[in-house]
């Protein structure tokens, strides 16, 4: 393994993509205003792919991050409908509070069914994913559910804010988001558990590390980035929608894979989930600019997800002969 | 011959020195089984403090079952266990550690994406608000005190060398303040030199008072460190800490339950046509080009450090590997290296058995059936393509009753076998085939010495019936007993082949270390 | 919410049994299916089993929620077909048994089934292109006397590749632009929203981020056009946009009120609902029934939201129905 | 690992669905026709599932399934389509043929790029997954494509066959398939191989297996089936749905997984795919029959795999500490 080009090989894929899309796409791809659309669709993905990167250091995987984040707009459009006009001033906050305290207890489900019944992540998020999209439809009664307008609806528009923001507040927010999680998985010892479990979860085991609790921590805090990626969801719409985000799992962690996180576990970097999850937005918005059809730009999504992965192949190859 | 495996093969000064006091530990009666398996029946056991207490046994007879009891990793079924007079019910690893009980396993409990220093601190790390603090100073410490001051403690574990790891482990318990160290099998996978470090770092540990227990297959080892031996047999102590100096063959003779007399079968030096022969072999980029040829009944031992590319030579002829030049013929039909593929050499007739059983070896979920019958599966196909699943299992059968495996059956997963009882599952696969030319990378690493016996006399029978065999091994007296011929391999560089009695101990090393005859 | 009235049971044997199997159940314009189905289930005295496909927008899921009601054997039932064909043997099936099915809000190609209770789709596409001319001309002229030529950029954002209401709809808009605004630059038509108002909302930043000058747009769902008006308040060009979008979805009449919505095609789920269930169970006692019923389509302007009998068409008494 | 329970769980658990529902739904749930039903909704997932048997057994997972359904559904409309009325014999069959080859041409990519590049199976499935999807659209001209009648619309009919058919042709299909899956698995060299791989990739290597294209075949046959899965989708749709099947992916993933398949490779039997996938066309149908709303069928089904899978679990408990 080259840690250099593996490194390197997210931020040269979303540079060859910016480049491509550049020539193909009229000049509005390249002004300041649209790439502070791309900045802010990558929100959502972002956040995610964060939480995520734990789960996958750590050698596991959540398929039910779609459904938390369905789960947390819900939860959120719910809270609010609770204030009466004029809201009270904390009410929004207590309904962020909530959809992430959701996303969080999801994850708590997710990693105590994980770790106690050593289950593979895979088919324990794959159960909860339906449970809790079902959990979202119920909470939901099976409609979208309308609420009254906060400053929270101001969070994903790409210059609503001040002047001096520049950006929208959610990408601040992932940017701030992105700068903790590398500085948690970097110099705390939870980070360093994170991938000790990734790694040989047997010898983290014997060294004392508290792996099932390690496992609910990680898991929990997939959920809470989750449940903040509804959240902006949320702002995004500005209403809670039980069908949100299906499918947006595999979005997740594709970013996470591409940014150089490995489902093998052990590997996986803060920056590069963050640019995994924009190199996705800048191809679907550059398909879009450049009028590609639908189908093409499946096309090329899929082969920048296999490509970004392939990359680093090429350079070290033939390990063990 | 008997002799010749217990006279130490490494210099050095011998470290056993009486001691006397209190016992640190003391194990009564413990008994543990696995299902129908019984692993434990009866383990005694009684350490001093700052003594080396070799465990001793038969593959299966328990020791690392005992260990793992001892490090908190497993409970007993019943027995007293008393560590430094209180009782010893550790409810984990981790418990058992930083009450002073460390164990260093067999298989190394190691996490390679993180580095020396957060290996060692795992666990235990010191944290201000959630931040690990550096320990690097203490862990820094702890390397010098076992004589490895230039390993650093920022190096990624997953870069570092099999010794090196071992002293990380080490480290590890050293960090921790340990009064009672548990070894499975240190040596099984280090080279001499690295086996000289190692006991040098033992002597200092027992300097501190620090106690240890020493489990090894090397009986030499074992008179050179242990101050005191213990032999489990089939789950049970048969003797109890006896002196160091107790005779070879009365251990053999305890863990075995008889006596043992010949080790090396008789070899007759009735050596047929050439088989393979390799001219301007170069297996890995920088070693010398080899000229080598093999002829039938010929048993060819390979020595050399580690690292000296025994294992890329052998990976190469069987074509696993690409190599660089060169050209083999087998059976008179010169192939070019670059065509040389694993099977070609398969269809040419070789056979290999890899020395790392568990990654490469054996597929330990499979059983054992399906393990020794998976490279030659066409045998048991009948016209249609369907396997003759009768045939297969009465072969299988047979070849675990020639190989007195112990296992329940045919169908049991490898995984649950002992060591040396999966090392004869891959050798069983080779047994079973139609090879004639054995590649073999270390074929008795973990195995004990009555199966050793076994396989020793398992090869010679069939080097007899024709067989030509390579065998790369580190264990000398291994060498000279079992091989008619030798090489040594120095960096890349392979010695002229000669007859073993050209060689000695002496002069394989020299070529080893520094690639000429002495 | 869109849970069976007593399944099974003894009592239950007299009472006829229909289910009303909508599209999806996560969308207002079900739920007010859902309350027309409930209203004129009790008029007749009927139960009405309200299920969906297990997964929105299925169309397995949807086949085999027919199947699994032609297997229980109910007296009838109403359909809103995800697919015109995919659907069309099962509910032959259904038929063959002797269930009767009436389909509601998009068409099937078949025979087999007794009536169909439906907007015209293509119909309500060229009505929201007739408004949207005379939108664009409000825009380009003088807002009195005779209007201006109808001029400008025309986006439409289509829904789901395969879905046949919708391209009916977005179809029938660009005809009716072509005859009522012929001048008008449809500047891109290609570009597909999927199913979710998420999916909805990147694809229409995107395109408007493409196209600075656009007058107006054209939506042919609800979701679709909700995607899209969030689009727009982001850009900060809902007020300069045309944007007319399809059914009445809460979001969508809020956003009338403050003009970023220009207009809506309202259909009118209610009476599709109830009608739907009105006709299938004529159909089983062996009425003869028409073979089209149209629900109607109107179009509405933003400063006709507050009118009473479009409050009424926009607001059904959903709560009197459906408990809750 | 106790195989006993193991292989008795998925059983127990059809068992317990069918009896729980035959409780919850009105009588009409256990009559045959019913039955019928059933066997006929789980054949899609069914089919799909035996090929992806292969590939979990031998360590892989294949998310691109779903999408070659569609792709393989479209195909088959578009070769119905090149016939003039009335249509030749042969056709139909042409057409099955056709279904098929494509399914096994994306298997033998996925397979190809896997086994040639060494990299994670659920990254380039994910990757190919988007890519067939954008080709399925391609190939339908982003449309659903309709097709003249054939027999083949017969297939999944519940009972439209003659009858002493009794069933569906498509459930006999399922059965015979399941069958030949077994056999395949127990008793032919290539069986054995697919478990070797999915043990061990190194040691079946050692051992002569050709790896590469034991995985490209594998992957194939994963392909394939998912091509006669399409085409007994074609026939349940009667048209080429490039939208077909989203999702469906984790689904019969989720069958072979509850039939006791391990997702770390070396274990998996057909019979027990087949019975993950009947028991989840129990579950939804059970839950239309007794009239159990959205939310809860999702949440009873993810429930069930977690229950599936976790049964024998607390029957084994800590193996090898
Ligand atoms: N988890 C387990 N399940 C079943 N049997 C086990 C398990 N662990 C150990 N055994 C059995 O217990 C016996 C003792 O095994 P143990 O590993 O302690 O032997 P050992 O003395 O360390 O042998 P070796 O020298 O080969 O390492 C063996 O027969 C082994 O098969
Ligand atoms: N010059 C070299 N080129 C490539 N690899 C090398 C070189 N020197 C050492 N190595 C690596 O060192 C490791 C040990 O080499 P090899 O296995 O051939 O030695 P060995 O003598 O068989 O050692 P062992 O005693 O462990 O079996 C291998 O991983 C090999 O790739
Ligand atoms: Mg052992
Ligand atoms: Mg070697």
């Amino acid at each position: 393994m080259k840690p250099g080009l593996r490194t390197l090989a997210p931020y040269l894929g979303l540079a060859a993509a910016y480049l491509l899309f550049s020539l193909l796409a009229p000049a509005a791809f390249h002004g300041a205003y649209n790439l502070k659309t791309i900045l802010t669709q990558s929100v959502i993905v972002g956040i995610g792919a964060l939480g995520m990167t734990f789960v996958i250091i750590s050698g596991g995987i959540d398929l039910s991050v779609g459904s938390l984040i369905a789960c947390a707009t819900v939860l959120l459009a719910r809270a609010l409908n609770l204030g009466h006009e004029p809201l009270p001033g904390w009410l929004p906050w207590a309904a962020l509070a909530a959809a992430t305290g959701c996303g969080a207890i999801g994850g708590v489900l997710n990693g105590f069914i994980t770790a106690r019944f050593r289950l593979a992540a895979f088919i324990v998020t794959l159960g909860t994913m339906q449970i809790y999209r079902g959990g979202a439809k119920w909470l939901a009664a099976e409609q979208t559910v309308t609420a009254p307008a906060t400053w929270l609806n101001g969070l994903m528009e790409v210059d609503a804010g001040p002047r001096w923001l520049w950006i929208a507040p959610g990408v601040w927010l992932l940017l701030a988001l992105t700068a903790a999680v590398a500085v948690v998985l970097r110099y705390t010892v939870f980070g360093r558990h994170v991938y000790a479990l990734g790694s040989n979860e047997a010898a983290a085991r014997l060294c004392g590390v508290p792996v099932a609790l390690r496992r609910i921590q990680i898991y929990a805090l997939g959920g809470a980035f989750a449940g903040i990626a509804g959240a902006m969801q949320f702002a995004n719409l500005t209403l809670g929608d039980p069908t949100a985000a299906e499918g947006m799992e595999l979005d997740i962690v594709a970013a996470v894979v591409i940014g150089g996180g490995s489902l093998r576990g052990g590997e996986g970097r803060a920056a590069g989930s963050l640019i995994g999850a924009l190199l996705m937005a800048v191809l679907r918005n550059g398909c879009n600019m450049a009028g590609i059809p639908n189908y093409l730009q499946n096309i090329v999504v899929g082969a920048i997800i296999i490509g970004a992965v392939g990359l680093d192949r090429l350079g070290a190859r033939g390990s063990r002969a | 011959m008997v002799g010749e495996l217990s006279k130490p093969h490494l210099s050095g000064p011998h470290l056993n020195e009486p001691r006397s006091g209190r016992p640190i530990l003391r194990v009564l009666g413990v008994k543990k089984a696995f299902g129908a398996a019984q692993a434990l029946r009866g383990a005694d056991l009684e350490v001093l403090p700052g003594e080396i207490h070799a465990l001793v046994g038969e593959n299966g007879a328990g020791k690392s079952t005992l260990m793992a009891i001892l490090g908190g990793n497993l409970r007993p079924d019943s027995g007293d266990i008393a560590f430094r007079g209180e009782d010893w019910t550790p409810a984990g690893p981790a418990e058992a550690r930083n009450r002073g009980v460390s164990l260093v396993h067999q298989e190394l409990a190691l996490v390679p994406h993180l580095n020396v220093e957060s290996n060692v601190t795992l666990g235990n790390e010191k944290a201000r608000f959630g931040f690990a603090r550096s320990q690097a100073d203490r862990v820094r410490a702890a390397l010098e005190e076992l004589g490895y001051a230039d390993l650093d403690p920022g190096a990624r574990v997953g870069s570092l060398g099999m010794a090196e790891r071992q002293i990380v482990e080490i480290a590890r318990a050293l960090f921790h303040d340990a009064k009672l160290i548990l070894m499975d099998e240190p040596t099984s996978s280090l080279p001499a030199r690295d086996v000289e470090r190692l006991f040098a770092a033992l002597g200092r540990l027992k300097a501190r008072g620090i106690a240890i227990v020493y489990i090894s297959h090397f009986l030499d080892e074992v008179a050179r460190v242990a101050d005191r031996i213990s032999v489990l047999r089939d789950g049970a102590t048969v003797a109890a800490g006896l002196p160091a100096d107790t005779p070879t063959p009365d251990i053999l003779q305890a863990m075995v339950g008889r006596p043992v007399a010949e080790i090396f079968p008789p070899r007759q030096g009735n050596l047929g046509g050439t088989v393979l022969e390799a001219r301007g072999w170069v297996s890995r980029p920088g070693a010398a080009p080899a000229d080598l040829s093999l002829r039938k009944g010929q048993i060819l031992g390979l020595a050399g450090l580690v690292g000296s590319g025994r294992s890329a030579l052998l990976r190469s002829l069987y074509g696993l590997r690409r190599p660089v030049a060169g050209s083999l013929a087998i059976g008179g039909e010169a192939e070019l290296a670059r065509g040389w593929t694993l099977e070609r050499a398969r269809a040419s007739g070789i056979g290999f058995l890899s020395e790392d059983r568990k990654d490469e070896g054996l597929a330990l979920g499979l059983s054992i059936r399906a393990n020794s019958t998976l490279g030659e599966l066409r045998r048991f196909a009948n016209a249609a393509g369907l396997l003759r699943l009768d045939a297969e299992a009465a072969a299988v059968e047979t070849m675990r009753t020639d190989l007195a495996m112990r296992s329940q059956g045919i169908e049991q997963p490898v995984g649950e076998l002992s060591g040396g009882n999966q090392q004869k599952v891959a050798l069983g696969r080779l047994l079973l085939g139609d090879a004639t030319v054995w590649l073999l990378d270390e074929p008795t690493r973990g195995v004990d010495v009555g199966a050793k016996a076994e396989i020793y006399r398992l090869i010679a029978a069939e080097a007899a019936q024709g067989k030509a065999v390579i065998w790369a091994g580190s264990y000398l007296p291994e060498l000279f007993g079992i091989c008619d011929s030798l090489a040594v391999l120095h960096r890349g560089k392979l010695s002229p082949i000669r007859p073993i009695s050209a060689w000695s101990e002496a002069t394989v090393m020299a070529w080893a270390a520094q690639g000429v005859h002495a | 919410a869109g849970e069976a009235v007593a399944p099974g049971g003894t009592a239950a044997k007299t009472r006829p049994v229909v289910a009303v199997i909508p599209k999806g159940t996560t969308h207002e314009f079900w739920k007010t299916v859902h309350a027309g189905a409930m209203k004129a289930g009790s008029e007749e005295g009927a139960d009405i089993i309200w299920q969906g496909p297990a997964k929105e927008d299925d169309r397995k899921g949807q086949i085999e929620v027919v199947q699994n009601f032609t297997s229980r054997g109910l007296d009838a039932i109403v359909l809103a077909p995800l697919d015109e064909t995919a659907l069309a043997r099962p509910v032959e099936a259904a038929v063959k048994r002797g269930i009767p099915v009436v389909i509601i809000d998009s068409d099937l190609k078949s025979k087999a089934f007794s009536s169909f209770v439906a907007t015209d789709n293509f119909a309500a596409g060229t009505l929201a292109a007739q408004h949207m001319a005379e939108a664009l001309a409000a825009k380009g002229g003088p807002a009195s006397g005779r209007a201006a030529e109808p001029v400008g950029n025309v986006l439409v954002m289509r829904y789901l590749e395969g879905s046949a209401s919708n391209s009916n709809r977005e179809n029938g808009f660009l005809e009716g632009l072509k005859k009522f605004a012929p001048k008008a630059v449809v500047v891109s038509s290609n570009q597909y929203a999927g199913v979710t108002a998420e999916s909805a909302l990147k694809t229409a930043q995107n395109l408007l981020n493409k196209y600075p000058d656009i007058a107006g747009i054209f939506t042919p769902n609800g979701p679709t056009a909700f995607g899209m008006l969030r689009a727009l308040q982001i850009a900060g060009r809902s007020k300069q946009v045309k944007l007319i979008g399809f059914d009445a979805t809460e979001p969508l009449l809020a956003a009338m009120k403050t003009g970023e919505v220009a207009g809506l095609v309202v259909q009118d789920p209610f009476r599709m609902g109830y009608l739907g269930v009105k006709t299938a169970l004529a159909a089983k006692r062996g009425e003869k029934v028409e073979a089209r019923l149209d629900t109607g389509a109107r179009f509405i302007w933003a400063a006709e939201v507050d009118l009473p009998d479009v409050q009424a068409l926009v607001h059904p008494d959903l709560k009197k129905w459906l408990g809750n």
